[in-house]
């Protein structure tokens, strides 16, 4: 690729961006949210058209019209943001757009599902071709998107952050599958901010930043602190700050909460100032729980106490009454209203703590608020009045963390908070959930990322199969006993 | 003896006159001990009328009522009829396939709006001693058969006055589709455009009392008799249109009696059914009056009935 | 969540009677339309309650009835799949209806008439079609555009007045007997065998699914979404059209206000058979189910001699019973 | 991408709006209903070829002959804003006119009359919501299901009379006169201007469009979303209410079949006026357009004295040409 540019309103997202890929290499890219990764790898796929730029296939031209083209001349995009079709099964998704077809043009159902089965064997995935999709957690998705992939036909397969969602296993899984890719040689484009990953596959790394490339060079050639030092144009000391704080009596106590198949008997208790992990395999429910203390998951028995005093949380807003504040783990479907500016975004749950009487909405107010917020955070956003769905996915998650913080809440309930930033916003999100447990807050964080959990918290619970299978205490901490009570018990 | 079962198919009843037509059937039915009725509505769309009356067929049903939607559609079930020897009486609007049905009792939807021009000319004519003025015509429901034939026999009437009477003419047509708030709608825009309107024609009482109202919002009412007063004739005879007549909001309407009309069609079916079935006539204008404030009391209109007022009475 | 449901089921209703296979999987699928409940609920009623209605002649006359509602919703089904909607069937039906008896008047054959009106009816989808995908126009003010235009048009070709008078062989079409066999009603039941392999076999009707229940995720892996919507708005019109020509056979006559608000019961029949709005949800057996409801509704007022003052409030009572069963049981099994 | 546009713009035009500041923000609230451009089309050819158009006496006109449609459009707007449809309001109107007919000649004093029509209204509403939201029926069905029933009660409670007759004070309202301006379009003008403050000045606006734009996120931001249906709902069937009110008092007469297909008009006008059925967008002063829009087609299709037959077509082909230069205009402008 090369020269390429492409703005959006208010945006310039590329500036004469130029690119190349061997075959049979991985190239990595790295750079914070904004810099322009995923719109690059779109340009490529034939999703947007460059403004300026052109890229060469093979040494020939080739100036996409639609996606269309792309595919058919084997490139292969794993978009960032994922593209399912909900209501259709995971075979039909997985061959989305290249079903399998007799002369009559009917669906040749046997091949789909025989194929299928295959793949998500390939990718690790146990589950039937027949399931629709809306069923699946959003790893599993995640791994439905990488099945296609390798459904097709591929001289270039793209990816844009597949891991982000994964746990260590899938994320294994991932890895022998790219090293295959590679001995057949095919070209992979790999983007992650989980810069180990980059470290481990990639035989070439570039660097963006603002829209432009800062620099390629051979893996070999980047340490970790000269990767961060080029993204963020900063140093970065230490990714995870001390844990300073003092614990002090429980704040958020749950005990016996069960989930008639989803979870049982889930007991536990977070004290004030003190960040707690959750956790395990993909589909072990931990998602289910938070959002039952939160109150978003009917059918629910067990009693909650905040403070030593019991509450009910019938509903997300008795939740936020109660000082408790929730990250979903699925930002465009649960966390945003994508067609809402970041200010409106950001204001959603102080609607009416920001109003005059209650009643009428303040424009001054909600725009300090959310000015702030962006400032806090660092997102970067043209302007407070921006849609939050044209901004990266990295910054859409922080308008989610930013929105948790205006109810000032004192429980903490984050579902992989930190998926899909960069480095550098890492740290701003880690510093964050630092200071909130030593102002006395409780966190309770799941995610996905084992070193996270390590670095971040005080305690880390596990849970297999809708159950607690234990706990450990920083002293313990190590990443085989979080396994070992994730997978075996 | 079980009675004999009457099918009743009647086109709508999103209109007064219909309204009647049924009531007139159902007294009419009650009348006989010998017959008794089903009674259905097509709401105005041919191909369920003619669902309709394949029930009523398949029910074997001793005669039918049927006040089609549309002459011509419903002749491939009146065939339907015949073949299953169920005789077929048209009310109102018959089935355009002439022996096929028993009696047609119709009303001359083409008369009337020929009336209607020529009692607008009348007013007119007593206002400026010549034919002249400027009249608008808000006709009914397009595509329907009754708001069709009064708008042709209007249109033709018109059209022959205003080329002896240079100076009548038409200032507007618009369809106010039977309805009031159209009628409304479209006679306050006319007020607004043209201040020197003479008379409104309308398809049917509903359009009359639509244009009524928008006068009276537009302050443009002065009593009957004035020079400037707007000449409204209606068509039907409603309750409401008759009210109007009786305050002089309305100058006149032009009346069908539906009760007695359909009352005679079930007369024709006793008579059918247990009589002289030579005797029934196979097809029959049923009389109109014009009803203006003058003759709205009298002895010879009650004598003809006043169809609104009864409905509304019982 | 029961026991009973396996991780299996659960889908929109559709890509389980995907994979139907017609012995055992027929239970499943009908298992998904628990419209079916309300269904076999006035099925039953109308049973018990009124001899004549398990009558050969009267099931046969609800089907009749039901063809032309069905042709129409089949095209419905189709655009709702897409999340579109076609407000334009009931006009398009009318004008094509007028077109063709035009076109027997103007001493066309019987089958180049057919054509013709089915003809028109897919250019007016087209139409539509062309302004959704190519003038990005919502469907829903393009289609109520056309809704007026088509019904315009009518008017204007037949100078308001019913055309009439065809031969035997036209009429047939949609007033004929084939044996005791309604011929409209064998035509609808072809419409919907084929709709039914087109949506749940074929790669074109996967495509129409995707595009109805991700976009973007449709266009991303190289679907042509353009064409998939034209496709879709074209059988519509044309489904419009050979609804106008079973009207016009079974009337023996055209008229430019014929089917106003047909549009809206095929709709509801689409709706009633499990449909969303939203799109990627639908199926081929749930509108012929949805359609099936009104008939019956339609039939056992009749048949029940229901006062018409009722029929509308009762009409709209069994549909809202009807659905809230569907969505009582939908509730009960935790997939809301 | 013209240089005029900042970074700023680009949201679904509500939250614009509720930053206009009335002087120089209007301008850049238009420029996000660029269906402004169709307005002004069509009113400057009404101005030039129609010497009448630009009458006080004409405008009036125009203004009240969209009151009716503007009140209950007001409350179509804020049920599609949330992704809902009521397709009930205009039997509600039919049915709450009779009602409140029948209250007036039970002797019932004006106010109210008035008052038990607009709580029909709203009871109906309350119908809507609680089926829609408890029982969690999909809003097409249940108001398609309620459009049947309230016009089958208005019948039934009629016996299909015609209710006229009323007093004078009850009759003002919606047909009286304030000096020279008609009470109904003042009644439409205060209904617009609470229903704008509401929509983009208040937290339950607020609420309205996130819920619109996303329930599941509105609902995990604490947002009552049944709480904010069912007010929606209510207002919608209140609004047809009072719709009801003024129709019989224009016209000194209610009646069973008044205002069929009412529910069309105004659900045209409110997407015409930029909302999307999808949800999420819309806004009062867009459908403020898209009503004005409509009455300025009617008002020179009278005033013109277009032949009947011909004003079906040219209604929809001016709606297609206006929301057509609205489509082209956003694509132009790559906002699509
Ligand atoms: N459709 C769009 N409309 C407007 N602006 C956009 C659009 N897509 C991307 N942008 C802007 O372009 C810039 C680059 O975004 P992009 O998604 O490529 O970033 P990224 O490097 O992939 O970030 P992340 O790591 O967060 O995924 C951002 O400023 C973003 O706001
Ligand atoms: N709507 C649903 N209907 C049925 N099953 C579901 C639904 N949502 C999730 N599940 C299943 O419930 C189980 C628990 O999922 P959950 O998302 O809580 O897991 P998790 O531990 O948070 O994992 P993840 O890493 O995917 O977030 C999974 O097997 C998932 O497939
Ligand atoms: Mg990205
Ligand atoms: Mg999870």
């Amino acid at each position: 690729m090369h020269g390429i540019s492409k703005s959006f309103p208010g945006v310039r997202a590329l500036a004469d961006v130029s690119i190349t890929l061997e075959r049979g290499e991985v190239l990595g890219i790295v750079g914070e949210n904004g810099a322009g990764k995923s719109t690059l790898m779109k340009v490529l796929a034939g999703a947007y058209r460059a403004d300026e730029g052109r890229v060469l296939l093979d040494g020939a031209e080739f100036a996409p019209r639609g996606p269309r083209d792309a595919l058919d001349a084997g490139i292969v995009v794993i978009h960032q943001e994922l593209s399912l079709v909900p209501d259709q099964t995971v075979a039909e998704n997985i061959y989305l757009g290249n079903l399998p077809r007799n002369p009559l043009g009917m669906v040749r159902r046997a091949v789909l599902h025989r194929n299928s089965r295959a793949l998500l064997a390939r990718v690790g995935l146990d589950i039937a071709p027949g399931m629709p999709v809306r069923r699946l957690g959003i790893a599993q998705q995640q791994l439905v998107e990488i099945a296609r992939a390798l459904s097709r036909e591929a001289r270039v397969i793209v990816m844009d952050e597949p891991t982000a969602t994964l746990t260590i296993a899938e994320q294994r899984i991932l890895f022998a599958t790219v090293a295959d890719l590679r001995r057949a040689g095919i070209g992979i484009v790999f983007i992650s901010h989980h810069l180990e990953e980059i470290f481990e596959i990639c035989d070439r790394v570039t660097v963006m930043r603002d829209g432009v490339t800062v620099a390629t060079r051979p893996v070999a050639e980047w340490d970790e602190a000269g990767l961060i030092q080029a993204m963020v144009n900063r140093p970065i000391s230490a990714l995870f700050p001390p844990r300073t704080s003092s614990i002090g009596a429980p704040m958020l106590e749950v005990e016996g909460l069960s989930s008639t198949g989803r979870f049982s008997d889930v007991s536990l208790t977070v004290r004030a100032g003190e960040v707690v992990g959750l956790g395990g395999l993909m589909g072990a429910g931990r998602t289910e729980v938070l959002k039952a203390i939160y109150g978003a998951m009917p059918d629910t028995t067990g009693t909650l106490r905040i403070d030593g005093r019991p509450v009910r949380t019938r509903n997300p807003r008795e939740a936020i009454a109660a000082g408790i504040a929730f990250v979903p783990e699925d930002r465009k479907g649960e966390g945003l209203v994508l067609p809402f500016a970041v200010r409106d975004n950001v204001a959603l749950s102080t609607l009416d703590r920001l109003a005059w009487l209650r009643m009428f909405s303040a424009a001054g107010r909600t725009d300090r608020l959310a000015t702030d917020a962006v400032g806090e955070l660092r997102i970067r956003t043209p302007g407070i009045g921006t849609k939050v769905g044209s901004l990266s996915g990295g910054n859409q998650q922080k308008v989610v963390l930013a929105r948790a913080l205006t109810t000032h809440p004192r429980v903490f309930l984050l579902d992989e908070p930190t998926r899909g930033i960069d480095v550098g916003a890492k740290v701003e999100v880690y510093r964050l959930i630092g200071e909130l447990a030593a102002q006395g807050g409780a966190v309770l964080v799941v995610s996905s990322d084992m070193l996270e959990l390590l670095g971040l918290c005080d305690r880390i619970l596990v849970m297999r199969g809708g159950r607690l299978a234990g706990g450990i205490e920083r002293e313990a901490f190590s990443q085989e006993r979080i396994m070992a009570l994730a997978a075996l018990g | 003896q079980q009675p004999a079962v009457v099918g009743y198919s009647v086109s709508t009843l999103a209109n007064p006159f219909f309204q009647g037509m049924t009531k007139g059937v159902v007294t009419g039915i009650k009348a006989h001990p010998g017959l008794t009725l089903i009674n259905t509505s097509a709401n105005g769309d041919a191909n369920t009328q003619a669902t309709q009356v394949l029930d009523l067929i398949n029910q074997h049903v001793a005669a039918l009522i049927l006040n089609p939607i549309n002459a011509n559609a419903i002749v491939p079930v009146v065939r339907r009829a015949n073949k299953a020897h169920i005789p077929v009486f048209t009310l109102d609007r018959g089935a355009a396939c002439g022996k096929c049905q028993v009696n047609f009792l119709e009303t001359d939807n083409v008369a009337l709006g020929k009336e209607g021009a020529d009692f607008i000319a009348g007013r007119l004519k007593a206002r400026y001693g010549t034919i002249k003025g400027n009249v608008v015509d808000l006709e009914g429901l397009l595509g329907t058969t009754a708001g069709d034939d009064r708008e042709r026999g209007f249109a033709t009437e018109f059209a022959k006055l205003s080329s002896a009477n240079p100076g009548l003419k038409l200032v507007a047509r618009q369809a106010a589709d039977f309805d009031a708030d159209k009628g409304f709608n479209i006679t306050t825009q006319l007020l607004a455009a043209h201040n020197d309107i003479d008379a409104i024609f309308n398809g049917n009482d509903d359009n009359a009392i639509g244009a009524v109202r928008a006068i009276r919002q537009a302050n443009r009412f002065v009593p009957i008799g004035d020079p400037k007063h707007i000449v409204v004739i209606g068509i039907d005879g409603t309750e409401q249109g008759l009210s109007a007549i009786r305050k002089g909001q309305m100058d006149a309407t032009l009346s069908q009696n539906p009760l007695t009309m359909a009352a005679q069609t079930v007369n024709y079916i006793e008579q059918y059914l247990h009589g002289d079935k030579a005797g029934i006539p196979a097809h029959q204008f049923w009389p109109h009056v014009l009803l203006t404030k003058d003759n709205l009391d009298t002895p010879e209109v009650k004598q003809y009935g006043l169809w609104g007022d009864q409905v509304a009475a019982q | 969540m029961s026991a009973s449901e396996s991780g299996d089921t659960g889908s929109g209703g559709r890509f389980t009677l995907a994979r139907l296979k017609l012995g055992g999987g027929l239970g499943r699928a009908l298992n998904e339309l628990t419209i079916v409940v309300g269904f076999v609920a006035i099925s039953l009623y109308l049973a018990v309650t009124t001899p004549a209605f398990l009558s050969t002649a009267n099931i046969l006359s609800i089907l009749l009835a039901s063809s032309l509602i069905g042709i129409v919703a089949v095209g419905e089904t189709f655009v709702i799949v897409t999340s579109g909607i076609d407000l334009s069937v009931g006009s398009v039906v009318a004008f094509t209806g007028v077109m063709t008896g035009l076109a027997i008047h103007a001493h066309f054959p019987v089958p180049l008439a057919v054509l013709t009106g089915i003809g028109i009816g897919a250019f007016c989808g087209a139409f539509n079609a062309f302004a959704i995908t190519v003038l990005n126009m919502s469907p829903f003010i393009v289609t109520l555009a056309v809704l007026a235009m088509a019904r315009g048009l009518a008017f204007i070709v037949t100078n308001g007045n019913t055309i009439f008078d065809f031969p035997d062989s036209f009429d047939n079409i949609g007033g004929g007997n084939l044996g005791p066999l309604p011929i409209a009603a064998l035509i609808a039941a072809v419409v919907f065998l084929a709709a039914w392999v087109l949506l749940s076999r074929t790669v074109l009707g996967a495509e129409i699914y995707a595009v109805g229940g991700n976009r973007e995720a449709a266009r991303l892996a190289g679907i042509p979404v353009t064409r998939t919507l034209s496709v879709v708005y074209i059988i519509s019109g044309a489904l419009a059209g050979l609804g106008g020509v079973v009207l016009a056979g079974r009337l023996d006559s055209a008229q430019p206000i014929a089917a106003v608000g047909l549009e809206l019961n095929a709709i509801a029949a689409v709706v009633i058979g499990g449909a969303s709005l939203f799109g990627g949800k639908g199926s081929v057996l749930g509108t012929l189910l949805g359609v099936l409801i009104i008939g019956l509704i339609n039939n056992g007022l009749t048949l029940k001699n229901v006062q018409p003052f009722w029929v509308q409030f009762i009409q709209g009572a069994v549909i809202f019973g009807a659905v809230l069963v569907d969505s009582l049981n939908q509730k009960r099994r935790g997939r809301v």
